[in-house]
């Protein structure tokens, strides 16, 4: 007998390649903040995302950002929302704001929206933060 | 007309009710064989038109959301009502950034979005009656090899 | 009471809408946070009730089949209907291998797999005005260790 | 940019673990028929699978049957129905009904339906063409 003693949350993260729920993680490399985002980014989840980051950026030493989408398998425009108001502090802080790992429907979400217009998009994180940081 | 299948969704205007709508979209709309840019391109339009109704069309109250969605043989129509305050003008509306709640962080491209991902895009309304938005998209066809995400 | 989430869903009488169904309702559990073996419960009794609307409701015959799922802090009400045909000896259709449609290689066991999966199984029926199965799922509640398949 | 060139139904796979449309394969070994079936029986598609295994059948020096349904991720009592409707060809011809690798779920449905009178449940496919053919 196979064992189902499993949440089905779990189970719910192949529903159209997506997790139901989201997840944060973050890392510190000197003055850039990371942060990765995994599952869906709606308006939902967008609240969550908002207060993870904003908590981080108390920390006046952290001068850029990355987000990196690699597992974000569903983002719209309430995502938007979230990226353009942390722009807007990381500006006032003369830092860089970048996004990597890119999906195609994210992708267009950016290019309606003119969002490459504040934000730098990388392949990955590794030249994310190569190109911010200089590693 | 050659409606091949018809499903209605209602639920109460509750923020997680999103990601059902969603799912429930994608798995109706399955039926179809469409590409996965298809299916994510129309769970991304749905996803907006919903979170429309329940952050703007009810804002704080609680309403009934529903989702009414028609397969035929070359199309998907989704057809996003609610029974909410309604919107004044709708064309200063679906302009690209305009948005009624900049307080919330909304970025103003809900509608934006639906109409880069649906092949048509109508909006109906009236002031305390209700909004209903009705998308639709071309499953399969020829021009969906010019279109973008496919 | 202490309701917590609604939906309904309405969709045709066809057979590829059984497992539309059980995705459907798959994905609104979830937000109870269910173990799988209740998931999986849940989708067999929902797939049950809504194969018996489309077969012995409608029969050969397009009709609607409704789903209406009521989330409580700790239990999932789900009725499913349909104005069909209706049901003359409720009893007798409950009991165990009893089928009306043996010709179709039905086995009569669609009411009993509701019961075994579902905490509470009700019917009501009127001949020629439809039949409602109102089931109740316990979530996470001590009682389901006793049960079968968390 | 990711390539989303593909179709959605072999991503929804993965809901609850399950497909939706419901994949059959079969092999013989002397005169048994080993038939596999992978994703969802129910109503909808028990039909195929009916039609599927009785054309098979059609050759009389098959004398035996084995069901695996390992990849099988969800079945309801229309599926009951399958195979009951099999069995009662197979006994005809004097021969056995093995079910293989029954899952949980699955294996509920055979308890309260009183299926186990009719047909022997295996572990695993080996187990159940050793016993059934003596391999
Ligand atoms: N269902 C609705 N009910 C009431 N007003 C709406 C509705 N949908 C959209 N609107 C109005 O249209 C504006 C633009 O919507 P949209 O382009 O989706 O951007 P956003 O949601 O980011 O504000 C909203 O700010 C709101 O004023
Ligand atoms: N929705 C319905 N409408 C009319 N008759 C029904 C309905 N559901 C069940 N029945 C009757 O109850 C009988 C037993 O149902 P069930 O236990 O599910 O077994 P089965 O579907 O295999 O016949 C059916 O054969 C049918 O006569």
């Amino acid at each position: 007998m196979k064992n189902t003693n499993k949440r089905y949350g779990t189970i719910l993260h192949f529903i159209g390649q997506e997790v139901m729920v989201l997840q944060i993680t973050n890392k510190r490399v000197s003055d850039i903040l990371v942060v990765s985002l995994e599952g869906e980014l709606d308006h939902h989840t967008s609240g969550e995302v908002r207060k993870y980051i904003d908590h981080l950026l108390d920390d006046p030493t952290i001068k850029n950002l990355i987000i990196d989408i690699k597992k974000l398998n569903f983002m719209d425009s309430s995502g938007l929302g979230v990226l353009i108001g942390r722009y807007k502090i990381i500006k006032k802080r003369g830092g860089k704001l970048g996004v990597s790992n890119i999906s195609a429907q994210i992708d267009r979400i950016f290019v309606v929206s003119g969002l490459y217009k504040i934000i730098k998009p990388y392949e990955g994180l590794q030249q994310a933060l190569k190109d911010i940081g200089g590693y | 007309m050659d409606k091949i299948n018809e499903m209605k969704l209602r639920f109460v205007s509750k923020s997680s009710n999103e990601s059902f709508a969603r799912v429930t979209i994608a798995a109706f709309a399955s039926q179809m064989d469409p590409t996965l840019g298809e299916i994510s391109d129309i769970k991304t339009a749905v996803s907006e038109a919903v979170t429309n109704a329940i952050i703007h069309g009810y804002e704080d109250k609680m309403g009934y959301v529903e989702v009414l969605a028609t397969i035929f043989s070359d199309r998907l129509v989704v057809e996003v009502s609610d029974r909410g305050r309604g919107i004044e003008d709708i064309e200063k509306a679906r302009q690209p950034l305009y948005t009624s709640k900049p307080e919330l962080e909304r970025s103003g491209m809900g509608f934006t979005v639906m109409e880069t991902f649906m092949d048509d895009v109508r909006v109906v309304s009236g002031i305390n009656q209700g909004t209903k938005v009705i998308m639709i998209k071309y499953i399969g066809s020829l021009t969906d090899n010019i279109g973008g995400s496919k």
